[in-house]
């Protein structure tokens, strides 16, 4: 066996060896998203700055790279030395030693000007362990233009029953305007990121205090029956199907009155190059339900290092670029002021340059401070993350219940069995883990 | 060289015992054919002298020397195959080296032989085709200068002539006794077709179910066999047989007579009978007769004799061609 | 077929052939021709068909955006060396299960044809342990070890039912003119079998080039071949129809082309004998 | 039939095959054996701890197993009798003399070479879309309501697509089989007064037995796996609507990262497709022999 693993080795070793090793590689394992994609294309003002790092892409869409770097992190496989990580994962991983805590970013860094929201999920014990490269939060956009045409008027701060009135106000089936459209496609970060904030405006929860799962109660079943409701009557077809990518681009071609999502989404609508209604979005808070929580999320993609890593200094310095102030002027300057990733520094949101470029901006601001994930639910719960719990078994089980949800959503299965079904999973895998009895 | 003794060899498949306890000796210089019926063990025992199959128990010596555990490629033997086993993908030139390239043989030496060998097999104008663009009669001739090349110690022939048709068989038939007299090397030659091993060999071995049921010239054979079976398989068209009642007058328990041993009358002799074919061959006629008592006889007539379907004739046997076989089936002397 | 058909019959025959085989075709010809659509044009209704303003814009932005070359050579070497690492090995196995058969080997060939049904999914998190002890993740080398190894009982399996069509008179004429197992193998029985063998490279280069199991959570940058490359196009913020359709037009044309060009060799290959 | 020296050369030659192949499969597989009896989960290393047939309690008692074992039959035989039907069809079809036969043949044998994943991702986006795709299109076009394919009949989408993906490879082996046919037996079968049915059904299935057991046998080892194009398109759902045992596992080891339930879950699979396995060998052994 050693011998083998050694003759291995030499052989890897020999074709590593192959390459010219002067500068340091950095391999950086990132999510397919536009703003991570025009991140790589201006890495040319990092990389000459520092000729003697070399940066490898690995873009991926969100859920293999989610798998991809949870199997490599936590097998220690050390593939990558930047990962791309949400606030799902960067509490749990940092308390697992996983992560470098990032100290000494540099002078200019400011981590002070970071978001308190967003900078309060990616620390722990005081340290931060993944920086933000952009954050947001959920909120409607809507067309201004059919709900003038419908007679109604959006508030800034709107309830899930006006919500209602306008989705039925808006739908035109027959010219493939649909009044309102949602996330349907199963997924702990798809449909479940969005029912579990609007269940939270419901008043309900995923465990009480003594991680027993609340599928059965009331408020639950108040939240699916609305959101089905909504979506039979005033959705697009296939809503089943539809997650971040499919909503918008079904917005940005005009088929969606409403959409409620995420924040980030706001700069993709109102860009004239790829949205044909990019001057008829009109922005609202999430909805609630007058419970006093509104039905929106915190969420963050963030770089990290994993620890083991051998070449942390070349990491540093690159997430420092990334997620600098200047990093945000450089965007501005190549792709203007609008497109520069939202939502992780207070200082964007008191730059005068960039509230004129982007209307979306202070409801962006005020979605993100509006949410706590310390506590995201009207009752006490045992857990921290609005549209998330976290610990580990979620991601299983959010899946496991987006799977029911989904159904129900393309009419397999009725409501009652969706939430009883989604009451057995998550129970069964919580009494598995060990959590309750 | 080219001497070949076979002592107490057997050969088991799994359970089942193919060659009994077996003696053979092959004398340098001798055409000897394996002769008998099919799965008789013929090939098999060709195969065990190749090497191609080990044997199970027993000794093979190739000129004096022990060979039972040597390799094929180093008894000094050469193999025509049944379907012989050209390579498709090499010229005839590149076949019939291929044995001498496998022994490292010097090139100058490898030209020579080769174009001896083709010359002696008239294969010169197609040295440099491949075996698919042979004619049937030229694949065989490119099969026996390989094996010829390699100047064996004896030549080992796996019915050869099997896969050709009538007329071309009999002129290989021909060939290949030529080169027996010509190289004057051991030659040993399996096949099922008596009349193949009549006309070439010089010592027939008849096997059946992997015994040697006698060992001999092919006129020792043919007058002399040592019993039933042999006398049944040898010879052709097939000795007549009779048992009981008139097999008795003879003393024995059963007579064989061959056809052109019987004559023929329209008028009288010992077995009355109807004709029901009359084959004319032109030189002879073969008749079957209908006897009473017993099966349908042969008789072989002059090719002038005139009878046909139906006749009623006469047959009488040659008392001093005669054979006579005991219960045994074995020859009484 | 020595019969006459007449032309009705013929060109009716041939109308519906080819509108099935255009039918199945489709897929592949609507993506290809979406790849040099705009965003916006790519879901516009109706659709355009062939009259739209053609663009290469999103094969530059795809070749900007990713190392398309790289991934392309990573897909190469991994498809044709566990292709040729798996010839080398099944080779001499085929050979022996098909001239020196013995009780088992019938047994052993469908025990190797079963490994295949496993599902990678189940072994995963041990071989990334193993890769990752053995200094083999994210490296050509170890993905040429993984594909070989999942593909080895097809090629032994293909090359078994090849090599038993060669007659074993031959070889064994190979063996008494001397040959040794070496010179059998290398001289006689491969020369023979190059159809076979040539049709067995080819499905195994097209097997190897789309596994996208292993490929995909053995690597990270360097050894990343393009079906990783396909998996940051699958579904990105916007609109993204018509650089997915590039991304995939580069991903399977080369395979495409090679599949066509070798059209009559793979027809072969895929037939495994069963036509006898 | 061959000398000792041969046999064991033939050993010798086997042997680099199978230790690779009996190394690749314990190795891995006892792995997973032992994880499948600890509590393991890939976020929480340093607890695991043996907990006996637990994960297997939790793996087979899973509602969604039961819909995996039914959907993975499903998607393996509706894939197999699609492909094969398709095949003879067009097999039989692409046998009569036509005009640019190999052409047809090129464009039939294409989908063939195309990635799982690419050709998941084209047909769920560019034609099962109900909005944007093609198929919503032509629906709209003679007035019906598109079809939301993945939403209301997942399973049959996936078997849809992946049919699409085998059908090249059925039609090729079927098409060489019937092009080996003896011409002479169906023209005796012809004056003998068979009809066309009759000679399909008593002379040209027959001979194409052997051929469709080959079909049978290869695709059925590649469908049993399949897993990208439910990954792509539906991940498994909606509910459990098109999860097959693959897929399961998947969700178990790399979704939750129940390294423990995954592993239980492979074994179970593992058993699951040994079976499959021997039923088929006994099936078409025979057939094979020949």
């Amino acid at each position: 066996m050693t011998f083998f693993a050694r003759a291995l080795m030499g052989a890897t070793a020999l074709t590593l060896a192959a390459s010219p090793a002067l500068a340091e590689k950095l391999t950086i394992a990132t999510v397919n998203n536009g703003d991570m994609i025009r991140m790589q294309k201006l890495t040319d003002d990092f990389t000459s700055a520092n000729p003697d790092i070399e940066l490898e892409w690995v873009t991926l869409e969100e859920n293999v790279l989610r798998q991809r770097v949870t199997t490599d992190i936590a097998t220690k496989g050390g593939q990558y030395d930047i990962m791309t990580i949400g606030t799902y994962e960067a509490p749990i991983w940092a308390k697992q030693g996983w992560l470098v805590a990032l100290e000494g970013l540099g002078d200019d860094y400011d981590a002070d000007d970071l978001l308190p929201a967003i900078r309060g999920g990616l620390t722990v014990d005081g340290k931060l362990y993944a920086a933000p490269f952009y954050g947001e939060s959920s909120m409607v956009m809507y067309r201004k233009d059919l709900m003038e045409k419908a007679g109604l008027e959006m508030p800034d701060a709107p309830t899930w029953d006006q919500i209602k009135e306008a989705a039925a106000a808006m739908t035109d089936k027959d010219n493939e305007v649909y009044g309102i459209c949602l996330r349907g496609k199963a997924g702990w970060g798809e449909n479940m990121a969005f029912l579990s904030a609007m269940a939270n405006s419901y008043g309900a929860k995923w465990f009480d205090m003594d991680w027993k799962p609340q599928f059965d109660g009331e408020a639950w079943k108040a939240t699916l029956t609305d959101y089905l409701d909504l979506m039979n009557n005033y959705g697009p077809p296939g809503a089943s199907s539809n997650g971040f990518n499919e909503n918008l681009s079904l917005f940005q071609t005009g088929k969606c009155g409403m959409w409620i999502d995420a924040t980030v989404a706001a700069s993709f609508v109102t860009n004239a190059d790829d949205s044909q209604v990019a001057d008829q979005v009109g922005f609202a808070l999430a909805p609630d339900k007058g419970l006093g929580k509104r039905g929106n999320w915190l969420w963050a993609w963030n770089l990290a290092i994993p620890a083991g890593s051998q070449k942390v200094d070349a990491a540093k310095k690159f997430i420092a670029w990334a997620t600098s102030k200047d990093y945000l002027s450089l965007v501005a300057e190549n792709e203007g002021w609008a497109n520069v990733p939202p939502g992780t520094r207070t200082s964007l949101y008191e730059n005068q340059a960039y509230l004129d470029a982007a209307p979306f901006a202070k409801m962006t601001l005020e979605s993100i401070n509006a949410a706590d994930p310390q506590s995201p639910t009207v009752d006490e719960v045992p857990y921290v993350g609005v549209q998330f719990v976290a610990i580990p078994e979620f991601q299983g089980i959010g899946t496991a219940v987006g799977q029911q949800f989904s159904a129900a959503l393309a009419g397999s299965i009725t409501t009652e069995q969706a939430l009883a079904n989604a009451q057995n999973v998550t129970e069964r895998t919580m009494k598995k883990a060990g959590y309750i009895k | 060289m080219g001497n070949i003794v076979l002592k107490q060899i057997t050969k088991s498949f799994g359970d089942v015992q193919v060659i009994p306890p077996l003696d053979l000796e092959i004398n340098e210089g001798e055409f000897v054919v394996f002769v008998g019926p099919s799965g008789c063990g013929k090939s098999t025992l060709l195969r065990l002298i190749a090497g191609l199959e080990d044997v199970t128990s027993g000794e093979i010596s190739i000129d004096g020397t022990n060979a039972t555990e040597v390799p094929p490629a180093k008894r000094g033997l050469a193999m025509v195959f049944q379907s012989y086993a050209l390579y498709p993908h090499m010229s005839v030139k590149k076949n019939i080296t291929f044995p001498l390239k496998m022994a490292k043989m010097d090139p100058a030496e490898q030209e020579r032989r080769v174009a001896a060998a083709a010359k002696v097999l008239n294969l010169t104008d197609y040295l440099h085709r491949r075996p698919g663009q042979l004619s049937g009669g030229q694949r065989q001739r490119v099969a026996i200068g390989r094996a010829i090349v390699r100047e064996p110690a004896a030549f080992l022939f796996d019915e050869p002539l099997s896969n050709l048709d009538a007329a071309l068989r009999v002129n290989m038939r021909l060939e290949i006794s030529e080169l027996h007299q010509t190289l004057k090397t051991t030659m040993i030659y399996v096949t099922h077709d008596q009349v193949e091993a009549m006309t070439m060999a010089d010592k027939i071995v008849v096997l059946q179910a992997g015994f040697i049921e006698q060992v001999g010239s092919p006129l020792e054979l043919y007058h002399n066999p040592r019993n039933k079976f042999v006398a049944g398989f040898i010879g052709s068209p097939k000795m007549n047989f009779i048992e009981g009642a008139d097999a008795q007058k003879f003393d024995a328990h059963t007579i064989g007579i061959r056809p052109e041993h019987l004559t023929l009358s329209t008028t009288e002799g010992m077995w009355k009978g109807v004709v029901t074919v009359a084959e004319h061959l032109g030189s002879d006629t073969f008749l079957y007769v209908n006897v009473e008592g017993f099966d349908a006889m042969t008789v072989r007539v002059n090719g002038e004799f005139s009878v046909k379907h139906g006749d009623t004739v006469y047959l009488s046997p040659d008392p001093e061609k005669l054979h006579r076989f005991d219960q045994q089936g074995l020859r009484i002397a | 077929m020595a019969r006459n058909v007449s032309n009705t019959r013929k060109a009716l025959v041939t109308a519906v052939a080819w509108t099935i085989g255009i039918l199945i075709f489709f897929p592949i010809l609507w993506t290809i021709l979406t790849s040099f659509k705009t965003e916006a044009e790519a879901i516009a209704s109706p659709p355009s068909f062939l009259f739209f303003d053609w663009t290469v814009e999103n094969y530059v932005e795809v070749n900007s955006r990713s190392n398309y070359p790289l991934h392309f050579m990573n897909s190469v070497i991994i498809s044709i060396g566990s292709t040729l690492l798996g010839l080398l090995i099944a080779i001499p196995a085929a050979w022996s299960m098909a001239f020196v058969p013995a009780k088992r080997t019938k047994d052993i060939l469908m025990w190797m044809l079963s490994t295949k049904m496993l599902p990678p999914v189940g072994v995963l998190i041990p071989i990334y342990l193993l890769f990752r002890d053995f200094g083999l993740l994210d490296t050509r080398i170890g993905l040429v070890v993984v594909l070989t190894l999942i593909n080895l009982p097809i090629i032994v399996w293909m090359l078994y039912t090849y090599f038993k069509e060669i007659p074993g008179e031959i070889l064994e004429a190979a063996r008494m003119d001397g040959a040794g197992l070496w010179d059998e193998v290398v001289h006689v029985l491969t020369p023979m079998a190059i159809p076979g063998i040539a049709s067995t490279l080819l499905l195994n280069v097209i097997l190897s080039w789309n596994e996208a199991f292993w490929t995909l959570n053995l690597t990270a940058a360097k050894a990343a071949p393009l079906t990783a490359f396909i998996a940051s196009y699958s579904s990105p913020e916007g609109l993204f129809y018509a650089k997915l359709s590039a991304a995939s037009t580069l991903a399977i044309a080369p395979i495409l082309i090679l599949g066509w060009f070798s059209q009559k060799q793979l027809v072969r290959g895929l037939t495994f004998g069963a036509v006898k | 039939m061959a000398t000792a020296h041969s046999r064991s050369a033939a050993r010798l030659m086997l042997s680099p095959a199978v230790i690779l192949l009996l190394g690749w499969m314990i190795v891995p597989l006892s792995m997973t054996i032992y994880f499948s009896f600890l509590s393991y989960n890939l976020l929480m290393p340093g607890m695991e701890e043996y907990v006996g047939f637990l994960n297997y309690e939790y793996f087979l008692t899973d509602p969604a197993f039961f819909a995996a074992l039914f959907n993975t039959l499903m998607l393996v035989g509706g894939v197999l009798v699609i492909t094969i039907v398709g095949g003879v069809a067009l097999g039989l079809l692409l046998d009569q003399p036509i005009w640019g036969q190999g052409i047809v043949r090129i464009l039939v044998i294409a989908p063939f070479f195309v990635m799982p994943t690419v050709s998941a991702l084209v047909w769920k986006n560019m034609f099962m879309n109900p909005v944007n795709g093609l198929f919503a299109y032509l629906a709209k076009a003679v007035g019906l309501q598109p079809f939301d394919f993945l939403a209301h009949a997942p399973l049959l989408s996936i078997i849809l697509i992946v049919a699409w993906q085998w059908l090249p490879f059925a039609t090729l082996i079927l098409l060489t089989a019937l092009q080996s046919l003896d011409q002479e037996q169906l023209e005796a079968a012809e004056m003998d007064g068979a009809s066309f049915g009759n000679r399909f059904i008593y002379i040209v299935l027959p001979h194409l037995s052997r051929a469709i057991t080959v079909v049978v046998l290869i695709q059925t080892i590649f469908l049993l796996s399949v897993f990208a194009e439910i990954l792509v398109t539906t991940n498994g759902g909606p509910g459990y609507a098109s999860t097959n045992i693959t897929y399961l596992v998947y969700a178990q080891s790399l979704l939750q990262f129940d390294v423990g339930g995954g592993s239980a879950g492979g074994i179970v699979a593992v058993i699951l497709a040994n079976i499959v396995a021997v039923f088929l060998m006994r099936m078409i052994g025979k057939n094979l022999e020949a």
